[in-house]
């Protein structure tokens, strides 16, 4: 206890204010979006690229990227929710009835899809930014103030990711508030904690 | 002991008298640099050598002036970083911070003063020099770095205070 | 409709799965977050009536009693997550009472069962497939020959009559069965005016209340409604109040409400209902007083224990009031003369000119067969002569007195059918259990009076594989030969739908879809018909005979229904078990009420277990000493002492029928028919108590104020002072120049951060004038804020987590003064200069820009010095790990996920449902308004029937709560600790002086 | 030398026979009955660790704590621990400066005392909170929240005073350590002797390091007198600083102060009775040194006397309701026993000690100390535990029971505290031997009066 108590009170005494500006400068910054956006890419090259495999490799790189579809196409309540919202099987079928795939594998990935629909059975997608259950973060409100194109901001440039990874950990609360601080918005504990 | 080896003459005494005036006679004559070895801290003997008082004492002061400085610096720029109202008090409560500056006062300054002790004692050292564990019971011991040409005049000095016991170390 | 509901069906199935392992969505608190594999599972298609995040609301009927209030269902993510009452609703008006709110424990309990069952060779029951199931059922029900019986415990509906049509179809007789059927009163109702049916009231037109026994605000008749009324019209008003006296043996919580309880001899009811009658005909006039003549105050005035005098006066009092009502009825009143009580007080009214003003016929229906018609069913079964009985949500072998050897005769019956979901007494007796749904789970109608027809729908998906009882039986009819064939619906929904295209035609409701689509919107028909205009003159006298108690034994027995547990329908529900008994604040316990002198004359203390023996039965439970009853008699909850019935309820307490004989009277069973002797044991009980201290202590926590000084628009200290009492020294005045001063000085300092500019600042004003101390608003919490319930263990250390509890004091009570009692809803008074606050070391504990007092739980390390520093003690801390014990699968599909639920070592507390304004801050920013006065509203106020609760925005000057907060009557609480409370109570009003010199003034 | 020799707060003996008889307290073979004094403590230890690990896994309720009383056995622990701690600073430093000679024969083992107390008390904080891995979270370090603790709760007050009160009076006992550890090594031999001469840090007793030394000691006794006033005042304002009647008085300090040298001469007694048989150092620590102990009890047990009247009589004239009724309960409500235990034990058994007689008999002084440290645990249990059962809203009062786990930790807090103490007295000298030395004056060929 005291020693953490000695380093803690040192540190402060040295440089307290430089470390957290510092921390809140670091925190701020974004590891740039990965080379990875070629169109070709099989199902193997999944396993290279950064972030969790899915049961389906789907491409937000294609969709969101090339295709520039609307986040909120898919993400549907994101806007009027604190929930960001999954889209339904029938979202993607609407598109996938037709787009069967060029290459052998969306072929072969979007067949996945169908074969899914077929039996009613949802894919069970990886979670990827799972937020602490006792912070509350309201999509809604944030879509409102930083307006449709704002994910990036937490997401990162998902449009380049053939395969969607971490870029902030969502759960640093330096995060966040780093981001309160500089666009002078409220930092009220109660805010999100409840 | 990769220090380089003092040569010199150990007498030891078991009378405090005895050894001041040998401690003084040497001085008189010119002799620098003695270790006088005691098992407590005697006065008589500090009076013989006659150094000035320890200069610690500014390391207690600066430390505690430093402790003092961080524990209300710290308080404040702490509660002011993120202002939170508790209790209708207002964010930086001068009041309430004393508690913290005085015992930080107190830690750093006390640290500082032991830091203090070991700074001092390490500027002069004791490498090399003979001891001997009686002095650490009841006997004085008195070290007078010196080569083997005046060797025989401090043996006298000291011999003639009394001393029970004189080693040339050479 | 259908096929819709067929698409939500699938993605609501595919949720609770999903929420099966990912911890029922509920925001559990952890230090930090783990990074364990967490799965999305997309709908397979998305119900526009399900956005995830955003709660979808739906209407629907209550069926945890008769009253059939009209809910709404807050749904989150397709599952029922907090029930509400329905504003358009004519019975509840948008409150819900506790038992009300239960029923999502109901529909989540982990006792039900997970399909049908059948009784093996070797007794035990196996699950089985539905058409197993049905196809047996079918069998016996085509081979009974006609020799089939039913019990009905539902209500009055569209499902009730089939039942009944279906099995007469069979040939056999179906009984509907309401233990507390209220028999006595529709047979008095007969032999006065000769209407075998229920009167309704009308309690906000009251000016003078007088009631004989009957628990208008626990459990007799639809207490929500009655509460409201009552409130209105005795809560405190332009100056004034209605006034309102209780005759009975026991002080329930109507009587603590009443301005004077007369503590008259079980039985002796009716004679003080018949002196009054006397009194006010001959005052009046009245055709009556003729017959009455024989019973004057002085000629009664001795069986009563009261003087000539009080029962003159109080009838001057009640002929003066204009217009007043007096009822009878309830189960603390229905010993073996029930029926010329409630004649007599049918005198009194008619007397008093009530008919038609306050006492009102040709609304209410339906009703059960009674009492007497189950005997006889029972005997039949005894003799052989039912093959096939069919018990459907009732259980009656629990709510039968056991004396009446009814499971023996029960056990004749060689197939026996029960559609409980949860296996309870009768149940377990059973060779085939069918698990019906819960009425949030099946398509259902409920008829609670003339023109009113509440409606419930699916609005979750079964959350085990039960199924309507009406597929049931209509699967069935198609495998049985004979009448019965006609029952050819496709399903009961269908069935539903066309006999409501009967009703859209009363109503002449041009395109039936639309009329049902508005219908299910709206919770059902609220089409309430007037009451009947003409009254037929009353047919004469009543015959008074004192009525017979069984057993020689010193004391009267009295056993009551609980107002949480009502007939033990309640008791396997951990909210209504741990939300304490409003009088003696005990829970997840049953207990014998005595009289302290009693308690001293027989030389038992609190807690000491006791043997009460009566002629019927005995059982040993423990003492609780309790002012409210008269000495010569004890009184029992009743609800509990289940045998099965689930895992909350199964051998908790004892059951008090277990005293009672089943001989029925006169058509009812009367509860209040025996005397019993008690022996003591020398075995002790800690009993559950949640009140540390019963007085205040001269504290001034619940304060009150006599009438003449309210109406003169005085402070409750003005009128203090005025009542020649020594005022409370608080503070010398230059100590509050100080503290005004420095709370001024403090303000200035606390405009920095994010506390500059314009916020709004919350605050609440509790009208306790209109608080009965019914609790509704703690089960409300309890839903709202996913507060564990801890166990009667710990609550034996007062470790229960209620974030708001009724406190309760005694007044008075001693040495031959009444007996008065005070509630207050005492919930964390977010002080503007919180004690709590500056002790934490985290700041866990802090002020929030509009003025809550914000509790950080996943900040809080759990040093406990808040609670220690909280003059309140509305701090609550998670001992052990309650949140992993509370809410066993699938309980916890009921937690708020807008609601952290708090992990163990954290310190929670009310946060005046901060989730809630937050939502409503959240849509108001982003439909770019600004948020209106109302539209945030707590939990508990939301709850509350008697409208006693008001929360708001104080900075807004037309808030509701501001006009609320500059009422003269309103104090807050523990002034003297200058910690500028955020809510306001007002001062409970007592009438200056007692008109029978039994109250407190 | 004979011309001081009445002087009981000098010692008897030459340079030569201190050395001798302190070291022989180190280089003498344990006994069996040391042996089984460790391992009843080491057993408790275990004790302690059993129970930590089980409310660890379960959570506090295991222990007692019942609403309203959210701070009982451990919390009066902790500050009964912090109190013992200050007899040995008040002994080691603020006697030191007062250039009381009795001191010297006593001062080492309570320093010992001190620290060990401290490190026991350090212990309660981590224990008692909800949430005990994160008991981090009160050190202000700068983190990637930009959170900060609140430098405005008397706890954060406590996690600062508790930790220089460590910092320092271990400090102090190291110093002073320094010399004997050198003495000692210039006695002992092999294994040992490597061991004392590392600890010794390279000790001679050279003019030049008396010289910065001696200057040092006198300014560490200087900052260590302001300090242990300091550190029971924070812990008193724990209280003082909360608005529970019986917590919020202004003279919490002062009385917690003399509570706690008053509780700690309790220790120091029944520690050092037993301890100078044991280690055959009678003629080092005399009766002469005891009654000068008993004198500091008589005193600062009478200021609790008056701390105790003056509580009831503000309780009294304050005419707030509120403190009336906690007081009363106090003495005459469902815990009076406890209450009274504290007033008997306390206030009236300390005025024994008037009579010379008690003072100078070493049986009756330990049974009084015995006395004390009973009394001053209940003092404690009394003030923290019985004002919460009955503050502002009588709804909410409630009583308090402890169990197993309670008494688990409070058991094996002693054991902790004892293990470290029995590994100190026996392997380092628990007589100051350089300051002894420092009284008795070195023989001078010119006889004739000391300097």
């Amino acid at each position: 206890m005291r020693k953490r108590f000695l380093i803690g009170l040192g540190a402060v005494l040295l440089a307290g204010t430089a470390i957290a500006v510092g921390s809140r400068v670091t925190s701020a910054q974004q590891p740039a979006p990965p080379a990875g956006t070629a169109v070709t890419l099989t199902r193997a090259d999944s396993v290279r690229l950064e972030g969790p495999r899915q049961p389906i490799f789907f491409r937000h790189d294609v969709h969101a990227g090339q295709l520039k579809m609307q986040c909120q196409y898919c993400h549907y309540s994101v806007s009027y929710s604190s929930e960001p919202g999954i889209p339904s099987m029938q979202t993607c079928m609407g598109c996938h009835m037709y787009v069967s795939g060029s290459t052998p594998t969306n072929k072969a990935e979007i067949r996945k899809l169908t074969t899914a629909w077929g039996k009613k059975q949802p894919v069970q997608w990886i979670r990827i930014h799972e937020l602490a259950r006792h912070v509350h973060f309201p999509h809604s409100r944030h879509i409102f103030a930083l307006g449709p194109d704002a994910c990036a901001t937490c997401h990162g440039n998902i449009a380049r990711m053939p395969q969607v990874y971490k870029v902030n950990n969502v759960n640093n609360m330096g995060f966040c508030i780093t981001c309160h601080i500089e666009r002078k918005v409220t930092r009220d504990c109660s805010t999100c904690h409840y | 002991m990769a220090a380089r080896h003092v040569p010199g003459v150990l007498a030891q005494f078991d009378h405090v008298d005895g050894a001041c005036d040998a401690i003084r006679e040497l001085k008189a004559t010119g002799y620098k640099d003695l270790t006088v070895y005691t098992a407590a801290a005697n006065h008589e003997i500090e009076a013989a050598i006659g150094d000035p008082i320890s200069p610690v004492r500014l390391f207690t002061l600066f430390g505690g002036i430093i402790g003092c400085a961080a524990g209300f610096g710290t308080t404040i720029w702490m509660s002011r970083d993120w202002p939170l109202i508790v209790g209708g008090k207002s964010v930086a409560a001068i009041p309430a911070f004393v508690a913290i500056g005085f015992e930080l006062t107190i830690l750093v300054g006390s640290l500082s003063t032991v830091a203090g002790i070991i700074i001092l004692s390490m500027r002069k050292s004791l490498k090399g020099r003979p001891y001997s564990p009686r002095f650490s019971d009841d006997r004085i011991g008195v070290f007078v770095p010196c080569g083997a040409d005046r060797a025989a005049q401090v043996e006298r000095v000291l011999v003639q205070h009394g001393s029970v016991e004189v080693v040339r170390d050479a | 409709m259908a096929d819709e509901a067929e698409t939500q069906g699938v993605d609501r199935r595919q949720f609770l799965k999903v929420i099966g392992v990912s911890g029922a969505g509920a925001a559990v608190l952890s230090g930090c977050t783990t990074e364990r594999v967490a799965k999305l599972v997309p709908y397979m298609v998305q119900s526009e009536d399900q956005v995830p995040g955003v709660p979808t609301w739906y209407a629907s009927t209550c069926a945890e009693c008769s009253s059939g209030c009209g809910v709404y269902v807050k749904t989150r993510e397709g599952r029922p997550i907090k029930l509400e009452g329905n504003p358009d609703h004519p019975t509840n008006a948008g409150s819900l009472c506790s038992r009300g709110q239960a029923g999502l424990q109901s529909l989540y309990n982990p006792d039900r069962i997970k399909g049908p069952m059948a009784r093996n060779a070797k007794g035990e029951f196996d699950l089985i497939k539905w058409d197993d199931a049905i196809a047996r059922l079918a069998a016996k029900l085509s081979s009974a020959g006609g020799k089939v019986a039913a019990i009905n415990g539902y209500g009055a509906s569209t499902f009730s009559t089939f039942l009944a049509d279906y099995v007469t179809a069979l040939g056999g007789t179906t009984v509907a069965y309401e233990p507390f059927g209220r028999e006595a009163e529709r047979t008095a109702n007969d032999r006065t005016w000769g209407k075998a049916e229920l009167a309704s009231y009308d309690f906000g037109a009251a000016r003078h209340i007088v009631s004989f026994g009957a628990d208008f605000l626990e459990t007799w008749g639809p207490v929500v409604e009655q509460q409201r009324g009552f409130a209105a019209s005795h809560g405190f008003h332009d100056g004034t109040m209605a006034r309102m006296v209780f005759v009975g043996p026991r002080m329930s919580l109507t009587a603590a409400n009443a301005d004077e309880w007369l503590n008259v001899p079980a039985g002796s009811e009716a004679l003080v209902a018949l002196a009054m009658a006397q009194v006010v005909a001959s005052r009046k006039g009245s055709p009556l007083a003729a017959s009455l003549a024989s019973y004057t105050p002085d000629a009664v005035a001795k069986d009563t224990g009261l003087t000539a005098a009080q029962i003159t006066a109080l009838a001057e009092a009640f002929a003066a009031a204009s217009p007043s009502l007096a009822i009878a009825g309830g189960i603390p009143a229905q010993h073996r003369g029930a029926i010329e009580l409630c004649q007599a007080v049918n005198l009194l009214n008619e007397a008093a000119g009530n008919i038609g003003r306050t006492v009102l016929f040709g609304t209410t229906v339906g009703g059960s067969d009674g009492y007497a018609s189950m005997v006889s069913l029972f005997d039949k079964m005894g003799q052989g002569s039912v093959q096939v009985v069919l018990v459907h949500d009732a259980n009656p072998l629990y709510a039968m007195p056991k004396d009446g050897k009814f499971a023996a005769a029960f056990a004749k019956v060689p197939f026996k059918v029960s559609t409980a979901a949860i296996i309870d007494e009768t149940a377990a007796q059973c060779d085939l259990i069918l698990p019906s749904l819960h009425a949030l789970e099946r398509w259902d109608d409920l008829h609670t009076r003339a023109g009113v027809t509440g409606l419930m729908q699916p609005v979750v998906q079964p959350v085990f594989q039960g199924m309507h009882f009406g597929d049931v039986l209509l699967k069935a009819a198609k495998t049985i030969a004979g009448p019965v064939a006609k029952f050819n619906d496709a399903s009961f929904e269908a069935r539903l739908k066309s006999a409501w295209q009967k009703v859209a035609a009363e109503q002449k409701a041009g395109d039936f879809d639309e009329f049902w689509r508005m219908a299910l919107g709206r919770g059902g028909l609220f089409a309430p018909m007037a009451p009947a205009p003409q009254f037929p003159a009353s047919k004469g006298a009543v015959s008074y005979t004192k009525p017979t108690f069984d057993g020689t034994g010193d004391y009267v027995f009295l056993p009551y229904p609980s107002s949480m547990y009502h007939d033990g329908r309640g008791t396997n529900k951990p909210w209504l078990l741990e939300n304490p008994d409003p009088i003696t604040k005990i829970t997840w316990q049953s207990w014998v009420e005595m009289h302290p002198d009693t308690a001293a004359k027989i030389d038992v203390r609190e807690g000491e277990i006791v043997e009460l023996h009566s002629p019927h039965g005995m059982i040993r439970s423990q003492v609780y000493i309790y002012a409210g009853i008269r000495p010569d008699t004890m009184a029992m909850p009743l609800g509990l002492g289940h045998t099965a019935y689930g895992r909350y309820a199964k051998d908790r307490g004892v059951n008090a029928l277990d005293l009672l004989g089943a001989a029925d009277g006169q058509g009812f069973l009367p509860y209040v028919s025996t005397r019993v002797s008690v022996t003591r044991t020398e075995d002790y009980r800690k009993v559950a108590r949640v009140d540390g201290m019963p007085r205040q202590l001269g504290r001034g926590i619940v304060q009150s104020m006599a009438l003449m000084y309210a109406a003169k628009g005085m402070t409750p200290e003005e009128a203090y002072k005025a009542g020649g009492r020594a005022p409370v020294e608080e503070n010398t005045e230059l100590e509050q120049k100080a503290i005004e001063g420095w709370h001024d000085a403090q303000l200035e300092n606390t405009k920095v951060g994010n506390y500059t500019g314009d916020h709004p600042k919350w605050g609440m004003a509790v009208d306790l004038s209109r608080c009965t101390g019914c609790s509704a608003c703690v089960t409300a919490c309890y839903a709202e804020n996913n507060i564990p319930t801890v166990g009667e263990e710990q609550v034996f250390r007062r470790r229960e987590m209620s974030w708001l509890r009724i406190e309760r004091y005694w007044e008075g009570g001693e040495a031959n003064e009444p007996l008065g009692v005070r509630f207050a809803p005492v919930m964390c008074q977010h002080c503007n200069n919180a004690p709590c606050e500056p002790v934490c070391p985290v700041y866990a504990s802090y002020h929030t820009v509009d003025g809550l007092n914000g509790q950080v739980y996943n900040r809080c390390v759990g040093t406990r010095y808040c609670s220690n520093n909280c003059p309140f003690k509305v701090r609550y801390f998670n001992w052990l790990k309650y949140n992993d014990v509370a809410w066993p699968e699938p309980l916890n599909l009921q937690l708020n996920p807008d609601v952290t639920v708090r992990a163990r070592g954290v310190m929670e507390k009310c946060t005046f449902c901060v989730q809630r304004i937050r939502a409503v801050q959240n849509t108001a920013r982003i439909e770019g308004r600004d948020f209106k006065d109302g539209e945030i509203m707590t939990a508990c106020a939301q709850a509350c029937p008697s409208g006693a609760i008001s929360f708001g925005n104080i900075n807004d000057p037309a808030a509701k709560v501001v006009q609320w907060k500059k009422d003269p009557r309103g104090y807050v609480m523990l002034e003297g600790t200058n910690v500028q409370s955020s809510v306001t109570y007002l001062a409970k009003v007592l009438h200056d002086a007692p008109v029978a010199g039994r109250g407190e003034s | 030398m004979a011309v001081i020799a009445h002087d009981p707060s000098l010692p008897t003996q030459t340079h030569a026979e201190v050395t001798r008889d302190v070291v022989r307290t180190i280089t003498d073979k344990p006994t069996t009955g040391y042996y089984i004094l460790a391992g009843t403590m080491a057993f408790l230890v275990l004790v302690l660790l059993g129970t930590f690990t089980a409310i660890l896994k379960y959570g506090l309720g295991l222990a007692g704590y019942s609403p309203p009383i959210m701070w009982s056995v451990y919390i009066t622990t902790f500050v009964f621990w912090i109190g013992i701690g200050h007899a040995g600073t008040l002994i080691s430093a603020i006697l030191y400066l007062f250039r009381s000679r009795w001191r010297t024969a006593v001062y080492r083992s309570t320093e010992a005392m001190t620290v060990f107390a401290v490190m026991t008390a350090g212990l309660f904080p981590i224990i008692h909170i909800g949430r005990q891995w994160i008991f981090y979270w009160l050190i202000p370090y700068p983190n990637q929240r930009f959170l900060w603790p609140n430098f405005k709760s008397p706890l954060m007050w406590d996690v600062f005073a508790i930790s220089t009160y460590l910092t320092v009076s271990s400090t102090f006992l190291v110093i002073g350590l320094v010399p004997d550890i050198a003495a000692v090594r210039d006695h002992v031999s092999g294994w040992k002797k490597k061991i004392y001469s590392a600890l010794s840090l390279g000790w001679t007793g050279a003019d030049s390091q008396w010289r910065h030394y001696s200057r040092a000691y006198l300014y560490l006794a200087a900052l260590a007198t302001p300090l242990v006033l300091s550190v029971h005042s924070v812990v008193s304002w724990d209280f003082a600083m909360s608005i529970v009647p019986g917590w919020h008085g202004t003279i919490f300090a002062p009385y917690f102060v003399a509570g706690a040298i008053y509780s700690g001469i309790g220790m120091v007694l029944t520690l050092v009775i037993p301890l100078r048989k044991v280690l055959k150092i009678e003629h080092m620590i005399t009766s002469y040194h005891f009654d000068n102990l008993a004198k500091l009890t008589l005193f600062t047990g009478s200021i609790l006397f008056y701390a105790y009247g003056m509580e009831y009589f503000i309780a009294w004239y304050s005419g707030s309701t509120f403190e009336q009724t906690t007081f009363w309960r106090r003495a005459f409500g469902p815990n009076w026993w406890a209450g009274w235990s504290m007033i008997i034990c306390n206030a009236f058994v300390s005025q024994l000690l008037w009579f010379k007689k008690i003072r100078r008999n070493l049986t009756a002084l330990f049974v009084i100390s015995i006395f004390i440290n009973i009394g001053m645990w209940f003092e404690r249990w009394v003030i923290i535990s019985m004002s919460l059962t009955n503050d502002y809203v009588p709804y909410a009062w409630g009583q308090i029971n402890p169990t197993w786990a309670d008494w688990g930790i409070l058991a094996g807090s002693f054991g902790w505290f004892g293990l470290w103490f029995t590994l100190f007295y026996k392997n380092f000298p628990i007589v100051a031997i350089q300051e002894i030395k420092e009284l008795i004056p070195m023989p001078r060929r010119s006889h004739g009066g000391g300097h």
